[in-house]
């Protein structure tokens, strides 16, 4: 941050283990674009896992008190709090709808954390401090590079949106808000079928077979509506649909068949023509900071599986 | 009244907002007096004393000039649209001076159909405070001069009103003396509380001046006038005295405005206002229900609904 | 000084097993004003009685108080035998000596003193009691039915030919409702219009009949036996008078694409039209939003054919007064939508269907209409975005029913049926067809009902597939319905062609500004409330207002008709004697007291009080007060518990006769 | 058979103001099953709890009430459908204000006890009965019927003589 300027808003940042780890472009371009926009973002001290989806499936007291202690950490650095990942978005506002709702619990949480929850700190999606707090107007207005001819598949997953009462982001069912981002970007976002459905997340270890049949219906329907590319809010989506591509694209053939009898899966998908092109997968950060004109070395382009920048160069955004 | 109050005393309240606001009321009044918008204003005229202020009814715009608005105008005049001046607003419309307080015994009387909104014009004022029964008035509105209720008021600023007068001056932070003691009894044992109350009660010597000076208290007939059957023992005895503020207590409950005028008027120093702050407190606990300066349709215990509480109930 | 008499009852050994009657009858002959006083084996029987009467005739007795059993048991026994003997009913009271007494104490002593008590404060009960002659109040024999569907033309017809006046009022240009669209009902199969428009066109000719349609009612004043109706006729822009319902002006208008509400939207009409070839009456309406003369003051196409001149574009709305005695309430229903509702509504939408986006998406009656010979496809079942015959129909059941997530939570209790009839007329129609339905449940409560699902099942190869659906969405000319099938335990995916969705049944639009127009209270989804769930289904709370049909919640045909023809037999109930009588246990206003503040009416859970000016001579207003309709007074007494100066009463329960018991305690 | 009824110091006087559709009907109901209670109680019958109103309560125990029940109709309930419903209001109030002055709440029992609830009927006054026994007289508001009055907050001579001259 350039000393003495003062920034439009300032946020705490909570980046979740993912965005440290296997989302690291997430991170980086979060980070990247939050300076582009002037946006001021300084991390949680010592913050660490928010229990993501195992840890509520497991015991709820834990999983509450993982979040309760991650949000008073967070109680200590000025501004709403900034979350890039959707697993980690929905486990902290859970906790706090939860906390505020049922005293007994917030009563174990607190002797748990041994410190009062912090349940009034506002917690934001990264898409929400986007089009709400920046104003997707403003967001326009500070475009240099926009993504002219890029058709995008904006993919919401489970967790943004749902269940309604806790997220509170956008309409459960039918939201807007990636689609508003992309078009205030410059660029076309397709009317697509799978936006809302899962990508198997955290099933990527223990269940890869449902995975890949979750995420090929994903690619497949993305490709179906002419995409050239799908834009997530998630780092477990990203890891999903970016990752498993090569897997899920073997998955039709003789040596896929080999894979999915291994994984117990007892579906074969495969694009009927049984040609797929590679659909690049884009973070929502990665797509606004190349928008903003942040050099793209400080996107993380290099780091993922599916390579966009043929992609982007073919849209002459590179 | 409390030696507290006495020792940290705050500057008084700049003469000069008193000025400000006797100016536009008297503008106000000499405007609508003349355009004949209204036939008479109720306000405050001074006092035969100095430093004193009576309520008073003026209908010509060189009686308006004579309005004046100062620490001293304790009483609710909405009092005077009903039982003192009934006749008042048969004439016509009638613009009215009223503090917050004031305002909320207003709007209650119209949630009342006692009084029309249309038949009056309120001219609120931006009120920093009134003086406290007996209190010391030679250095102006101070922390040791004013009214217990001014205290902790919430309507310095009324809103809902015709036109309002006055800016407010900075307010000093006073402590919450009547929350104190109010808080103060919750925390006693109920024998305690008892026996606080008795004390009090048996003070009444039943010269219903607190009924007498009520907004809410209009009624032809009262409850303790009434003897067939007679539900309030009339003399003034304790197991009557008790019987009388109860009822006055449930009541006003949900419709008194909290303008304390009760307990301002009671010669024997009955803290009357914390019965009714009581049950304001209850109310607002179970129903959310606030005395407002916009009128209500139905009152808290007028209205209900079918999750209210019942946790008391077997 | 009062002149009580006490009687008190052994009933058998009941009551004297454990109470010292002759004691309790002792004791009670010295409260003061009581003049006599006595026991006896049983005091219920013949003899008993007779020795009531007659101590009333010997010793000038002005009250009675017999301490005996409950008075839920013979109240009206004694009160009945005093009447005989010349004293007034209401000064007959009482004790409960069994129930409250001989029969929960075991202790001699105590089960006597308790007894005495009792006898000693319904005494001053007595003492304090006033004589109360019921309450008459005139009836006008004629009533008003909202609503010209099913259930308001069957009660229309049953009070009709009981020869009693009825005027109904219908809000659309005809008669019919939602049974006029059907195309066939369940379990029969017989065609809904076959059945429907003799009954529409009996209603049109009944000379005790009024017909009011495009009409609404726009106040209610008065109460049983006495309302004062004002209907606001809408301006039809053609005059019923003269009209001959030729249709040439149909014909000839221009303007011939307006989609008609009738077909669900899918059918066309002109400007001028009526609703469907069978309305009742058959003049047609200007839909004045839509007709070029209304709105660029150029065509007048159908005046000028017009043979009788009937078309008058300065018509206006008129209001009508009419006096009836009982009314009618029978709404109907509408069927939910899944678009998106406004954001303070409680009710949602269907986002995970698109909210109502995707055009081969319809709801059950869009179907009926699809079904319906007389519909817009003439009875073809053709899907709306492209017109061709679906091969692939999924059904939903539930949607909106049973689905607190979007804010309703009831069953809509038609649906399972008319569903497996939509598969069946599916399979009639489309034989290579192949229907699939998604349910929760199959309800099928009703005569010859689980029959006729059964044969959907296992005749007519409807696959019934057991979940709910999660998500549905356009891929090319097919919709991908993806549910779940919870009985296998999997995953389900149909491209369908056309997907049908049985919406839940709600409140007509508006219901609960009619309500409050009727003052009858209704849910928190605005279905009417009936006086009480089990023992008063057709009344409501509000003396004189019966309810028929879906208005009171969702219902099919059968049950809809059943209601109605009950509710049009509790109105001529009320219309078989002159005069109504009522309880005199009744609340009345003091107005010497009373300053209206209205507490009381705030409180009054029957819209009982209204307000009352008071004049002087001169016709000055002097206060206004409260006044309490004593034929609509259900007699609680929360008015009189509430009012402050206690200036409202309750007769039979005063304060007086409280207060005199309390003291005695 | 019996067993050896037990003799107790004091006997409460318990009074009940109940609403005549629902809990009249149950302590009938109570009667008819031959179920046992305290004789303690007097029942007072109003057509619906909304009839009822605090001075009522107020005054039973100004004349001697050691504990005062008021029971009506479940909520929904209701013969005149909304009455108990005003009820509760005013009776959360009234209790409020009871509570504040000091007295026992403990003495003054609020229940729904519905035609069908005989049980709870036996149950609802056993247990105040046997509450209110176990607590003593109510002996505030009997004091105080007793008293006169003169706070000697006006104290002349006057004033005394006349006080003793009455006490």
């Amino acid at each position: 941050m350039t000393p003495g300027k003062k920034n439009l808003l300032t946020y705490s940042y909570y980046p979740g283990c993912s965005l440290h780890a296997s989302g690291r472009e997430y991170d980086i371009s979060t980070q990247a674009l939050f300076k582009a926009l002037n946006l001021g973002l300084k991390e949680v001290p010592d913050w660490f896992c928010c229990g993501a989806t195992p840890a509520h499936n497991v015991d709820e007291l834990l999983s509450l008190s993982l979040c309760a202690k991650n949000l008073s950490l967070a109680d200590q650095v000025e501004g709403d709090l900034a979350v890039a990942c959707a697993a980690c978005f929905s486990r902290l506002k859970t906790t706090q709808h939860h906390l505020k709702e049922d005293d007994t619990k917030r009563h174990q949480v607190e002797t748990a954390i041994a410190g009062p929850a912090s349940l009034g700190k506002p917690v934001k999606h990264i898409l929400e401090i986007l089009a709400r707090d920046f104003g997707l107007a403003r967001l326009e207005e500070s475009v240099k590079k926009p993504l002219l001819g890029l058709k995008v598949a904006a993919y919401y997953g489970c967790l943004l949106t749902r269940p309604p009462e806790v997220p509170e982001l956008d309409d459960c069912e039918d939201p807007s808000i990636m689609e508003d981002i992309l078009r205030a970007l410059g660029a076309e976002p397709v009317k697509w079928s799978h936006r809302m459905e899962c990508c198997g997340a955290n099933f990527t270890l223990s269940r890869p077979g449902v995975v890949l049949k979750l995420s090929n219906a994903i690619l497949t329907s993305a490709q179906e509506a002419k995409a050239d590319c799908i834009m997530v809010a998630c780092p477990l989506c990203h890891g999903n649909l970016d990752i498993r591509q090569e897997s899920i694209n073997k998955y039709g053939t003789p040596e896929g068949s080999l894979m999915g009898n291994i994984f117990g899966s007892d579906y074969i998908p495969g694009s009927e023509d049984g040609a797929r092109r590679e659909m690049p997968i884009f973070y929502v950060t990665q797509l606004a900071a190349l928008a903003m004109g942040v050099p793209t070395d400080k996107l993380g382009l290099e780091s993922v599986i599916v390579d966009p920048r043929p992609l982007l160069y073919e849209k002459n955004l590179l | 009244m409390n030696a507290k109050a006495e020792k940290i005393r705050v500057a008084s309240i700049d003469p000069s907002y008193y000025q400000a606001v006797t100016d536009a009321i008297r503008t106000e009044a000499v405007k609508l007096l003349s355009e004949e918008a209204v036939v008479a204003v109720v306000g405050y005229l001074p006092g035969r004393r100095t430093g004193t202020a009576v309520p008073g009814l003026v209908t010509t715009p060189e009686q308006a000039q004579q309005l004046i608005f100062s620490p001293a105008c304790v009483n609710n005049l909405s009092l005077y649209l009903t039982k003192a001046k009934k006749g008042v607003l048969k004439k016509g419309k009638v613009a009215i001076i009223a503090k917050g307080c004031d305002l909320r015994a207003l709007a209650g009387l119209m949630g009342e159909s006692q009084v029309k909104k249309e038949d009056i014009y309120t001219i609120g004022i931006a009120c920093a405070g009134v003086f406290g029964a007996d209190s010391n008035r030679s250095g102006g509105l101070s922390e040791a001069s004013i009214a217990r209720k001014c205290r902790e008021c919430t309507v310095h600023q009324p809103e809902g009103t015709d036109l309002l007068v006055g800016t407010l001056p900075e307010l000093p932070q006073l402590t919450p003396l009547e929350a104190e003691e109010l808080a103060r009894l919750e925390a006693l044992s109920p024998e305690e509380r008892w026996a606080f109350w008795k004390e009090q009660f048996a003070k009444c010597i039943r010269c219903l001046a607190c009924r007498q000076v009520c907004p809410f208290c209009y009624c032809e007939q009262c409850l303790c006038d009434k003897n067939r059957p007679q539900a309030l023992e009339s003399s003034p005895r304790p197991a009557g005295n008790t019987a009388w503020h109860i009822v006055r207590a449930m009541h006003l409950a949900g419709r008194c405005g909290g303008c304390a005028e009760c307990e301002r008027v009671c010669p024997m120093d009955i803290p009357l206002n914390l019965l009714n702050r009581r049950m304001a407190m209850e109310l607002k606990e179970l129903y959310d229900y606030e005395a407002s300066t916009v009128p209500q349709e139905k009152g808290p215990l007028t209205r209900y609904q079918e999750d209210d509480d019942q946790s008391f109930i077997k | 000084m009062s002149r009580i008499g006490v009687f008190v009852c052994h009933c058998g050994e009941n009551i004297s097993r454990t109470v010292d009657v002759e004691r309790v009858a002792k004791e009670a002959g010295e409260i003061p004003g009581v003049a006599y006083s006595c026991d006896y084996k049983y005091m219920c029987s013949d003899p008993g009685q007779n020795l009531l009467k007659k101590a009333v005739a010997e010793h000038n007795l002005d009250g009675a108080l017999v301490a005996a059993c409950s008075p839920r048991m013979h109240e009206k026994t004694f009160r009945k035998a005093a009447s005989a003997a010349g004293l007034n009913p209401y000064l007959c009271e009482m004790g409960n000596i069994r129930e409250h007494c001989s029969w929960v104490h075991e202790d001699r002593e105590e089960a006597t003193a308790k007894a005495s008590d009792i006898v000693k404060f319904m005494v001053e009960r007595v003492k304090k009691g006033k004589s109360l002659a019921p309450i008459t109040v005139p009836v006008t024999k004629k009533a008003l039915i909202i609503g010209g569907g099913i259930a308001g033309i069957q009660a229309a017809l049953d009070i009709a030919d009981a020869g009693h006046q009825v005027v109904m009022v219908e809000r659309e240009p005809s008669i019919g409702g939602h049974m006029a669209q059907l195309s066939e009902t369940f379990p029969t199969l017989d065609c809904s219009q076959c059945i429907m428009t003799p009954k529409m066109v009996d209603v049109a000719n009944h000379p005790n009949i009024t017909l009011y349609t495009y009409a609404e009612i726009e106040k209610v004043d008065g109460y049983i036996g006495n309302f004062q109706v004002t209907v606001r006729k809408k301006a039809r822009s053609v005059d019923e008078s003269k009209c001959t319902g030729c249709g040439v002006c149909m014909t000839k208008c221009p303007k011939k694409k307006i989609p008609n509400d009738f077909d669900q939207g899918h059918g066309m009409r002109t400007a001028i039209y009526v609703p469907f070839p069978q309305a009742v009456p058959n003049t047609p309406v200007i839909d004045r939003q839509n007709c070029t003369m209304f709105q660029s003051g150029k065509c007048g196409v159908c005046q000028k054919v017009c043979g009788p001149g009937a078309v008058d574009f300065e018509q206006q709305d008129t209001l009508t007064v009419e006096s009836v005695g009982a009314i009618v309430v029978a709404t109907g229903f509408k069927l939910y939508s899944i678009e998106r509702k406004p954001e303070e509504s409680a009710i949602q939408g269907y986002g995970e269907f698109g909210y109502g986006t995707i055009p081969d998406i319809i709801d059950g009656m869009t179907f009926e209409r699809l079904a319906s010979a007389s519909g817009p496809t003439g009875g073809r079942i053709l899907r709306p975005s492209d017109g061709k015959e679906p091969k692939q129909v999924v059904f939903i059941q539930c949607v909106g029913s049973r689905a607190r997530e979007k804010g309703i939570s009831y069953c809509s209790k038609v649906c399972c049926m008319y569903t497996a009839k939509h598969t069946m007329l599916y399979h009639h129609k489309v034989h290579d067809g192949q229907a699939y339905v998604f349910y929760m449940d199959a309800r099928t409560p009703g005569k010859g009902y689980d029959e006729f699902w059964r044969r959907a099942v296992e005749e007519e190869e409807a696959v019934y597939i057991r979940g709910m659906v999660s998500r549905m969405y356009q891929r090319g000319d097919k919709i991908v319905v993806m549910g779940s099938d919870t009985l296998v335990g999997v995953q389900v995916e149909i491209e369908a062609d056309l997907v049908v969705m049985a919406t839940a049944v709600q409140a007509q639009d508006g219901a609960d500004l009619l309500a409050q127009k009727l003052g009858i209270s209704y849910d928190k989804y605005n279905f009417y409330s009936e006086a009480h769930a089990k023992l008063k289904p057709v009344e409501c709370a509000t003396a004189g207002i019966y309810l028929a049909g879906a208005c009171q919640g969702p219902k099919d045909i059968p049950d809809t008709v059943s209601q109605a023809s009950a509710a049009a037999a509790k109105v001529m109930t009320l219309f078989a004697k002159d005069q109504l009588e009522r309880d005199p246990v009744v609340a009345k206003v003091n107005e010497k007291y009373c300053v209206g503040c209205l507490a009381c009416k705030k409180v009054c859970p029957y819209g009982a009080v209204e307000e009352r000016e008071i004049r002087d001579r001169q016709g000055n207003l002097v206060k206004v007060v409260a006044n309490v309709n004593p034929g609509v007074c259900g007699g609680c007494g929360t008015c009189q518990a509430t009012c402050p100066s206690k200036s409202v009463e309750l007769d039979g329960y005063t304060d007086e006769q409280i207060m005199a018991m309390i003291e005695s305690l | 058979m019996h067993a050896e009824k037990l003799q107790h110091e004091f006997e409460p006087k318990i009074v009940a103001f109940v609403c005549t559709w629902c809990t009249y009907a149950g302590a009938d109901l109570a009667g008819t099953s031959r179920m046992q209670y305290p004789a303690n109680v007097r029942v007072l019958k109003f057509p619906c709890t909304g009839r009822i109103d605090p001075v009522f309560i107020l005054r039973a125990f100004q004349k001697g009430a050691d504990g005062v029940l008021v029971s009506g109709c479940h909520p929904g309930d209701c013969h005149y459908m909304a009455g108990n419903f005003h009820a509760r209001r005013r009776f959360a109030a009234f209790r409020a204000l009871l509570g504040f002055v000091g007295v026992d709440l403990e003495r003054l029992q609020f229940s729904w006890v519905s035609a069908a609830e005989g049980g709870k009927w036996v149950e609802v006054v056993t247990e105040l009965t046997e509450k209110v026994r176990s607590m003593g007289p109510m002996k505030e508001f009997k004091a105080l019927e007793n008293e006169e009055q003169w706070s000697g907050a006006l104290n002349t001579p006057e004033l005394r003589e006349a006080f003793e001259s009455i006490t």
